[in-house]
C-alpha cells in the first residue's frame, strides 16, 4: 500500500480557526463588508493568501460556506470579506455584530490571479455584479505597486446604482490618473449620468494590444459567455483571459466534489482559472 | 436569543404526531427549555393565544375547525404542519374517496344531520404553511430540526431526494428483490428509510419529490404484475386530497 | 510482494487466530442472495463463498454513510475539535474489484488534502482479499479491475489443496508469520496460480469496450438525444452512486444540539444524481435536469479520474446496474457510446 | 357552598384528543351534565370499504397513535380470522410482546405525564421538570423503554412497520433480544422508586359498583387474546361479541353508546384487573397490594393505580416471553405464513391500553373489504363516565368551584379517554345556559 502521509497533519482539514468580526460596514442594500481577524495572533500573522482565493466560513451550529478574500494580501491585520445576503449562512453572517465569532478554513484554491506574470503588462479587469469581490484583492495589490504594472481598466457592471459596490474605492480610483474606471448599470434612477446596459458592451472600446494585456473577468455564469465573445473579437489570448469560477462547494479542499467540472476541481484547481485551462471543458462556462 | 413562544395544535388525526414530540425521550426536556410551550392540548392543561410558532397536526374536516386554524393562522408568525394529515390530508382524505355524503350514512345512519363533517383538507388550504414535517408519523427528529432551525436562524432543511438515497445510506437490500413493491424511487426522503429498514415496501406517506419519474415508477410496478388501479390505490393511501402526478399521467 | 502458501488445513486455525485477536470484519449472510460486511464473533458466521454485497466493505469502513467531522463547544469561547475515529481492525475477505475501488478512495482522500477521518481508519484497517464470485453484471476485467496489484496486505487464493499467498506489506508478513504456518511458492505453486487466474477471468461474462471511450465521449457529449434516451427512465434517486465503491461525494451540515451549547460538523453521503446536487444559493442549477447529471457520472467515472490519477474511478463491479430500477446500465452505455460513434 | 354553578371546561386538556365536559348545577341539583367530544369523526368504517386484505392493519392503525398496535393487532386478527391464516406460535409471541410495551408506552404516558401533574397540582409535567425531576426523569426512561421495545419488534415507536397478517415482515435479531431483556431489567429501580412516589398520593376516595368487562384467558393476563368477560358472571368467544355488547346512536348524547347488561359498563385497566387479578405476576400482585389496590375495586380513580400495575406486570412478563423467545430460537422461515386472499368474515378482539377494541371485518371474494364493525374503548366508556359523573358531583357539591372542576377533570382523565380514536363520537351542538 503506498499511502501519502507526508504533512501529518493532526488537524484535520475540516477544523476551522476561530476568528472575531472586527468591522462591519453596510456596502448596498444587498451586500456587507466584513473585516475579520484570527483569534489567535500568530496565526493571524502567518495568514497569507493570494489574489483571487478564498475561504469557508462557519458560522457554528447554522452552517459553513465559501467566500472570496477581498482585501490586499499584504493586509497583514486582517482580510476582509464582502458578502450578499443569500441563504442561511450569509443571511445568519448579515444578522451578526461586531465582535462576534465565527470559524475560518483557508486560505484555499490554487488558481489565483497571476499578479507576477501580469507585471509589465497591461491589465483589463471585467466583474459584473458580486464578481467585483474577488477582483478587489488584485486591484489592491496592483495599486499599491502601481509602478510595477502598465495600463489598468476597469469595466464594472452593476445592476442599480444603489448596488454599486466599494463606492468609496472607486471614488478614489476614479481621481486617480493612473487606473480608468468604466461603470455600467442595467437599471439608472434619475441621477445616474454614466453608462447604462451590460458592461460587455464597454469592451469594443478597450484599445489594449492584445499580445500585451492580461484580462481577467469575473461576474455571474450568464456573464462569462458573451465577454468572451467580445473579448475574442478583439484578439485577446486565451492564456492571457483569467476566470474567477463559483460551483457549491462543501468543503474547499477537493473532496466533496460538488465544485467539479470536468477534470477540475473549482476549489483546488481554481477558482481562477485561465481561458484555455477550461476552454474545452463542457459545462465549465 | 428570547425563547419563541410555541403552540401544539392537534386538529383530525390521531394524535400520534403529538404523541412523536412526547416520545422525544432524550431531547424532550432539551426541547422544553430551548422553546416556551404555551399550548398542547395533549399535555398541558394552561392555553395561550400568544405564540410565535404553531406546530399543527391533523387536517381540517369540520366547521368549527376552519374557524379555528384561521384563527391559529392570523396568530402564528410561522406554521409548521406537521404530519401526513397535515400537510396533505393524509389517510382522512380516504373519506372524500368515499364521499362525506356517503360516510356519514354509512356510518351513522339517520342520525347524520348531527354531524358537523366536510370534505377532509391539508391545513395549507386554508394558511399558509411555512414549514412540512412530513410522514405519517413524521420523524421526531425533523421536527426537532426544524425547531431548532428556526431558532437558529436558518430555512429547516428537508430533503427533496427519493426515499432510495436513505434506503442506499442504511445498506438494505432493496425489497424489489423480494418480490415486493416500493414507492421509494419517487417518495421524498426524510424518514430515514424506516419502511424498507423494516423489511416492507415505502407507502409514500411523505408525498411524492418535486419532480418525480412518474412513468418509469408505472413502468416498474408494471413489471411486478400491478395495475393502474391497484398503483393508485397504493398512491391514494396517503395522497388522496393531493392530485398525485400519478393521476394526471394515467393515460400518458 | 512475497509468495507464500499454505496447506488447506492451517486455514481453520488461521482465521480463528484472527477472530480472536482482532476485530474481524468479514462478509456474512444478509438476505437470500446478498451478504454484507459485519463483525464477525465466529467462524461459522463467515461466508467467504458470496456474490454480491449491497454496500462496497471498504467503503462502509472507512467512508460513513454519516460521519460526525467536528465537533464544538460554543460557551464564552468556543472550543472546535476535530473528531478523527480509528481503529484497529481486520477486513477479511474483500474481493480485487473492490480493492481496487478502495486504492481509487486511498488516492482521492491524500491528493492535495489529507482527509484524516478517511486515511487514519484506512491506516489502521488490514486488509486481507480473496476471490469472490462474480455477478453477471461484473465487468471489472474490461476496467482492469478484476485482479488487484497493490493495496492488501494479503491476498489468499483458493487452489485445489492450498491457499495461494501473495503478501503485500511488512505488516501482513508478520501476521502471516504470527498466526500461520507457509512456506515458500514454488514453480509449481506458480504455475497452479496462472492456471486459476486464466479460469476465474473466464467467469465473468460480460464485456465492454471502454477501449477509445476517451475521445469518443467528447464526440457524444452534446447529442441530446443520445442522452434523453439513456437518461430517460433514470428516477435520480442516486442508488447508483451510493452502492458504488469508488463514489465519495458528499455534503457537510453543520448541526446544534437543541441545548445550543454543542454542536458537530457532520459529512453525509450525496449522490451526482439528485437534482440540488448543482443548486446552488439564488436558484441557479448547473446540472437542472436528468441528462446532466447522468452524463456527469460516467464523465466522472470514466474521464476525469484518466487525467487526475492515471485511473478510471470505475472498476466494474456491476453494483450500480444491480441497483438501477430504471435499468440503466453503465456497461451497456459504454457500448453503445462505441456504437453511436461508428454508425 | 355554591348552589348555581355553570363549569365548562373545554377543552379538558391531557386527553389525547378533544373533548369538552359542561355541568349545570342549579340549587345544588345537576340540572345538566354532559361530556361532549366536538373531535371530527374520521369515518374509518367507510375508508376501509374497498381497500385490499393487506391494507387495514395499516389503515387502522392511524385510528389512535397512541394505541396504534392495539388496532393493528386486532385488524390483522380480525383478517387473519376472515381469511383463515395461522400465524406461527413465534409470531404469536413476538405480537404479544410488542403488545405488552404499548401498554407500557401508553401507561406510562397517562401515569406520569397526563395524570401525575393532578396529583402534585401542576397544570403539566413542564413546571415538574422543576419541582419533581426525579419523577420526570423515571417516567421518560420507563417511557424510552417501552418505545424502543416497540421501535425494536415493530420498527417505529408509533404506527408499526413489521407487524403484518401472516407475521412479521423481519424479526429482530437475538442480540436484540438481548438488550431489550437487560432494558426491563435495568427498568425495576425506577419502578420501586415509582411506587414510593404512587404511595404518597392522595387518591379521591369515590366508589362506584358498575360492570366491569374486559378480556380473559385461563392461561395469563390477557392484552392479545382472549374471551370476553364480564363482573357480571358471563363470558362469551370474542366472535360473538355482538350477543352481549350492544350499541347504538342515543339521541339526548347524540353519540354511539355501548352497553351490555346494564346501562353501562366500564373497560380498561381497572376492568382488566378486577377480572383477571389472578394471572398477574406475583410482582405485580406485590406492587398492587402496596398500593392498595384490591381486586374488586370500585374506585375509578384507581384506574391510575391499575395502570401502574400492569407495567410492571408487563415488565415481569415480557422477560418470560424473551427467554422464551430466545431458547426457541428466532426463526426467519417462521416469520411469516403464507395468505390467500379470499372472502370471509371475522372479529379481531384485543385488550387496547384504555380497554376492549373489536374489529370486525366481512371480506369478498378478491379479499377486498366489504363491511366493518370497529367498536373502541372510549365508546365503551362514555356512559360510564357520565354515570360516574352524576354520582361524584353530589358528593363534593360543597367545594369550590375550582375543586369541582378539577375533580371532574381527574374522573374523566383517571378513564385515560383515547377521544381521537372515538369513531363514534359526534360532534354536539349544545344549547345550554
Ligand atoms: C469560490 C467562491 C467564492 C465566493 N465568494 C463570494 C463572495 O466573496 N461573496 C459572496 O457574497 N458570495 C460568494 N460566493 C457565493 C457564496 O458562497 C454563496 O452565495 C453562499 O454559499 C451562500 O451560502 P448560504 O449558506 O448563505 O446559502 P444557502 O443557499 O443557504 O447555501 C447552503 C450551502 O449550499 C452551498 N452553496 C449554495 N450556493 C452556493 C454558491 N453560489 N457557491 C458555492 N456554494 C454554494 C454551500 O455549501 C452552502 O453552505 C462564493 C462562492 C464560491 C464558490
Ligand atoms: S427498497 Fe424502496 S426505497 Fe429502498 S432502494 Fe428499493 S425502491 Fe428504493
Ligand atoms: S441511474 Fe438508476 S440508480 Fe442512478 S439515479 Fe438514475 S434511477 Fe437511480
Ligand atoms: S460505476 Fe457502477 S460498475 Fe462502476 S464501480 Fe461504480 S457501481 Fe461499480
Amino acid at each position: 500500500m503506498v499511502l501519502k502521509t507526508k504533512n501529518e497533519n493532526k488537524n484535520s482539514i475540516y477544523v476551522p480557526d476561530i476568528a472575531r468580526i472586527s468591522r462591519i460596514e453596510k456596502l448596498s442594500p444587498t451586500e456587507k463588508l466584513f473585516n475579520i481577524a484570527f483569534e489567535d495572533e500568530e496565526k493571524q500573522n502567518n495568514f497569507k493568501f493570494l489574489p483571487g482565493q478564498f475561504i469557508e466560513l462557519t458560522i457554528f451550529g447554522l452552517g459553513e460556506a465559501p467566500f472570496c478574500l477581498a482585501s490586499n494580501p499584504n493586509n497583514r491585520e486582517f482580510f476582509e470579506l464582502c458578502v450578499r445576503n443569500a441563504g442561511n449562512v450569509s443571511s445568519a453572517l448579515h444578522r451578526m455584530e461586531e465582535g462576534s465569532k465565527i470559524g475560518i478554513r483557508g486560505p484555499f484554491g490554487k488558481g489565483y490571479f497571476p499578479f507576477e506574470k501580469m507585471r509589465n503588462h497591461n491589465v483589463l479587469l471585467i466583474a459584473g455584479g458580486l464578481g467585483l469581490v474577488p477582483l478587489m484583492s488584485l486591484i489592491k495589490y496592483i495599486m499599491q505597486h502601481r509602478e510595477d504594472y502598465r495600463e489598468i481598466m476597469i469595466v464594472y457592471g452593476a445592476v442599480n446604482p444603489d448596488s454599486i459596490l466599494f463606492k468609496n474605492d472607486i471614488g478614489y480610483w476614479s481621481n486617480r490618473s493612473d487606473i480608468s474606471i468604466c461603470i455600467s448599470v442595467d437599471n439608472p434612477d434619475d441621477k445616474w449620468t454614466g453608462e447604462i446596459g451590460v458592461c460587455t458592451k464597454l469592451i469594443p472600446r478597450v484599445n489594449f494590444p492584445p499580445e500585451d494585456t492580461y484580462v481577467v473577468v469575473c461576474g455571474p455564469p450568464v456573464m462569462y459567455k458573451y465577454v468572451i465573445v467580445e473579448l475574442e473579437k478583439k484578439n485577446f489570448k486565451p492564456e492571457n483571459i483569467y476566470l474567477s469560477l463559483e460551483r457549491r462547494m462543501e468543503c474547499g479542499v477537493g473532496k466533496c466534489n460538488h465544485c467539479h467540472i470536468g477534470n477540475k476541481l473549482v476549489c483546488v484547481d481554481g477558482p481562477v482559472f485561465s481561458l484555455w485551462e477550461i476552454i474545452n471543458l463542457k459545462e465549465a462556462i | 436569543m428570547s425563547k419563541p413562544k410555541v403552540g401544539v395544535f392537534g386538529f383530525t388525526g390521531c394524535g400520534g404526531c403529538q404523541l412523536e414530540i412526547l416520545n422525544l425521550e432524550d431531547q424532550l426536556l432539551d426541547l422544553i427549555s430551548a422553546v416556551d410551550i404555551v399550548h398542547f392540548t395533549e399535555a398541558i392543561t394552561e392555553h395561550s393565544d400568544n405564540y410565535e410558532i404553531a406546530l399543527v397536526e391533523g387536517s381540517v374536516s369540520t366547521e368549527h375547525g376552519v374557524e379555528r386554524i384561521k384563527k391559529i393562522g392570523n396568530i402564528a408568525k410561522i406554521i409548521v404542519a406537521v404530519g401526513a394529515c397535515a400537510v396533505s390530508g393524509g389517510l382522512n382524505c380516504l373519506k372524500n374517496l368515499y364521499g362525506t355524503e356517503r360516510a356519514m350514512e354509512l356510518v351513522y345512519g339517520d342520525k347524520k344531520d348531527w354531524i358537523d363533517s366536510i370534505e377532509v383538507k391539508p391545513i395549507d388550504q386554508y394558511i399558509k404553511v411555512d414549514y412540512y414535517a412530513r410522514g405519517c408519523p413524521p420523524n421526531r427528529f425533523e421536527i426537532v430540526d426544524i425547531v431548532r432551525s428556526l431558532i437558529v436562524g436558518r430555512k429547516p432543511e428537508i430533503p427533496n431526494y427519493p426515499v432510495c438515497v436513505e434506503c442506499k445510506r442504511n445498506g438494505n437490500t432493496c425489497v424489489y428483490e423480494f418480490g415486493m413493491t416500493c414507492m421509494g424511487p419517487v417518495s421524498r426522503a426524510g424518514c430515514n428509510s424506516r419502511c424498507p429498514n423494516s423489511g416492507s415496501g415505502c407507502e409514500a406517506c411523505r408525498g411524492v419529490i418535486d419532480d418525480p419519474n412518474v412513468n418509469a415508477q408505472k413502468d416498474l410496478l408494471a413489471r411486478y404484475g400491478l395495475t393502474v388501479e391497484d398503483i393508485m390505490e397504493g398512491f391514494n393511501l396517503y395522497n388522496a386530497c393531493n392530485k398525485v402526478p400519478t393521476v394526471e399521467n394515467k393515460n400518458n | 510482494m512475497l509468495y507464500k502458501v499454505m496447506d488447506k488445513n492451517v486455514y481453520q486455525d488461521f482465521i480463528k487466530a484472527l477472530i480472536s485477536n482482532y476485530e474481524f470484519i468479514g462478509p456474512a449472510r444478509k438476505d437470500r442472495s446478498v451478504h454484507d460486511f459485519v463483525p464477525i464473533k465466529n467462524i461459522s458466521e463467515l461466508d467467504t463463498n458470496y456474490m454480491r454485497t449491497t454496500i462496497p466493505p471498504a467503503k462502509k469502513l472507512l467512508f460513513y454513510p454519516t460521519e460526525k467531522l467536528v465537533n464544538y463547544e460554543v460557551g464564552k469561547s468556543i472550543d472546535v475539535k476535530p473528531v478523527v475515529e480509528s481503529k484497529e481492525r481486520i477486513l477479511f475477505g474483500i474481493n480485487a474489484w473492490d480493492i481496487n475501488g478502495m486504492n481509487f478512495l486511498d488516492e482521492l482522500f491524500t491528493t492535495d488534502f489529507i482527509d484524516e477521518n478517511y486515511i487514519s481508519k484506512r491506516k489502521n484497517l488490514m486488509v486481507i482479499g480473496m476471490d469472490s464470485q462474480p455477478t453477471e453484471t461484473n465487468f471489472s476485467p474490461s476496467m482492469g479491475a478484476d485482479y488487484a496489484k497493490s493495496g492488501f496486505d494479503i491476498y489468499l487464493t483458493e487452489l485445489k489443496d492450498k491457499y495461494f499467498i501473495r503478501i503485500g506489506t511488512a505488516r501482513g508478513n508478520e501476521i502471516i508469520q504470527k498466526y500461520a504456518e507457509v512456506r515458500n511458492a514454488t514453480a509449481e505453486d506458480f504455475k497452479d496460480y496462472d492456471k486459476y487466474l486464466d479460469d476465474y477471468r473466464m467467469k465473468f461474462k460480460l464485456n465492454v469496450d471502454i477501449k477509445n471511450f476517451y475521445d469518443n465521449f467528447e464526440l457524444i457529449y452534446n447529442n441530446e438525444e443520445f442522452w434523453k434516451k439513456v437518461a430517460k427512465d433514470c428516477y435520480s434517486c442516486g442508488s447508483c452512486n451510493l452502492v458504488c465503491p469508488t463514489c465519495f461525494c458528499f455534503n457537510i451540515k453543520d448541526d446544534m444540539e437543541l441545548n445550543l451549547k454543542e454542536g458537530n460538523k457532520i459529512r453525509e453521503w450525496d449522490s451526482c444524481m439528485i437534482p440540488e446536487y448543482g443548486l446552488v444559493a439564488g436558484g441557479h442549477n448547473f446540472r437542472p435536469n436528468k441528462e446532466n447529471r447522468l452524463k456527469q457520472r460516467y464523465r466522472c467515472k470514466l474521464k476525469t479520474f484518466i487525467d487526475k490519477f492515471g485511473k478510471y474511478s470505475c472498476v466494474g463491479c456491476g453494483r450500480c446496474i444491480e441497483t438501477c430500477l430504471a435499468k440503466i446500465n453503465i456497461a451497456e452505455d459504454i457500448n453503445s457510446v462505441k456504437r453511436e460513434v461508428s454508425v | 357552598m355554591v348552589n348555581n354553578l355553570n363549569i365548562e371546561v373545554s377543552p379538558v386538556s391531557r386527553v389525547e384528543g378533544h373533548g369538552d365536559l359542561v355541568i349545570n348545577i342549579k340549587d345544588k341539583k345537576i340540572e345538566e351534565l354532559i361530556f361532549r367530544i366536538p373531535e371530527s369523526p374520521r369515518f374509518f368504517e367507510a375508508m376501509l370499504v374497498g381497500r385490499k386484505y393487506d391494507e387495514p392493519s395499516h389503515i387502522t392503525s392511524r385510528i389512535c397513535g397512541i394505541c396504534s398496535v392495539a388496532h393493528t393487532c386486532a385488524s390483522i386478527k380480525a383478517t387473519e380470522r376472515a381469511l383463515d391464516i395461522k400465524p406461527t406460535d413465534q409470531t404469536i409471541n413476538l405480537r404479544k410482546l410488542i403488545y405488552h410495551h404499548e401498554n407500557v408506552q401508553s401507561n406510562v404516558l397517562h401515569v406520569y405525564f397526563l395524570a401525575a401533574p393532578d396529583f402534585f397540582g401542576a397544570g403539566s409535567v413542564i413546571p415538574l421538570v422543576e419541582t419533581h425531576p426525579e419523577v420526570v426523569n423515571i417516567a421518560l426512561r420507563t417511557k424510552k423503554m417501552a418505545n424502543d421495545m416497540v421501535r425494536i419488534i415493530g420498527g417505529r415507536a408509533v404506527h408499526p412497520i413489521r407487524t403484518v397478517i401472516g407475521g412479521f415482515t423481519k424479526l429482530p435479531t437475538e442480540e436484540e433480544m438481548i438488550i431489550m431483556r437487560n432494558m426491563l431489567e435495568a427498568s425495576y429501580p425506577d419502578l420501586e422508586k415509582s411506587l414510593e412516589v404512587l404511595k404518597t398520593l392522595n387518591i379521591p376516595d369515590f366508589e362506584r359498583e358498575t360492570e366491569y368487562i374486559s378480556i380473559s384467558d385461563p392461561d395469563e393476563y390477557a392484552l392479545y387474546d382472549g374471551n370476553i368477560k364480564s363482573s357480571d358472571g358471563w363470558e362469551i368467544d370474542d366472535q360473538n361479541y355482538l350477543d352481549n355488547i350492544k350499541e347504538k346512536v342515543v339521541e339526548y348524547s347524540t353519540a354511539k353508546h355501548c352497553w351490555a347488561k346494564r346501562d353501562s359498563y366500564m373497560v380498561g385497566a381497572l376492568a382488566r384487573f378486577n377480572n383477571n387479578y389472578e394471572r398477574l405476576t406475583d410482582n405485580a400482585k406485590k406492587y398492587a397490594a402496596d398500593l392498595g389496590l384490591k381486586a374488586p375495586c370500585y374506585n375509578p380513580f384507581m384506574n391510575n393505580i391499575a395502570q401502574f400495575v400492569e407495567i410492571v406486570h408487563s415488565v415481569d412478563d415480557s422477560i418470560r416471553l424473551i427467554d422464551k423467545i430466545i431458547k426457541e430460537g428466532l426463526d426467519d422461515d417462521k416469520a411469516m405464513v403464507d395468505i390467500k386472499p379470499g372472502p370471509g368474515r371475522g372479529v379481531g378482539v384485543v385488550e387496547a391500553p384504555r380497554g376492549l377494541l373489536i374489529h370486525d371485518y366481512t371480506y369478498n371474494s378478491q379479499g377486498k373489504v366489504e363491511k366493518v364493525n370497529l367498536i373502541i374503548p372510549t365508546n365503551m366508556n362514555y356512559a360510564n363516565i357520565e354515570n360516574d359523573m352524576n354520582a361524584l358531583v353530589p358528593t363534593i357539591i360543597d367545594k369550590s368551584e375550582d375543586e369541582i372542576r378539577l375533580t371532574c377533570e381527574m374522573l374523566i382523565r383517571a378513564y385515560d379517554p383515547c377521544i381521537s380514536c372515538s369513531t363514534h363520537f359526534l360532534n354536539v351542538k349544545l344549547v345550554n345556559k
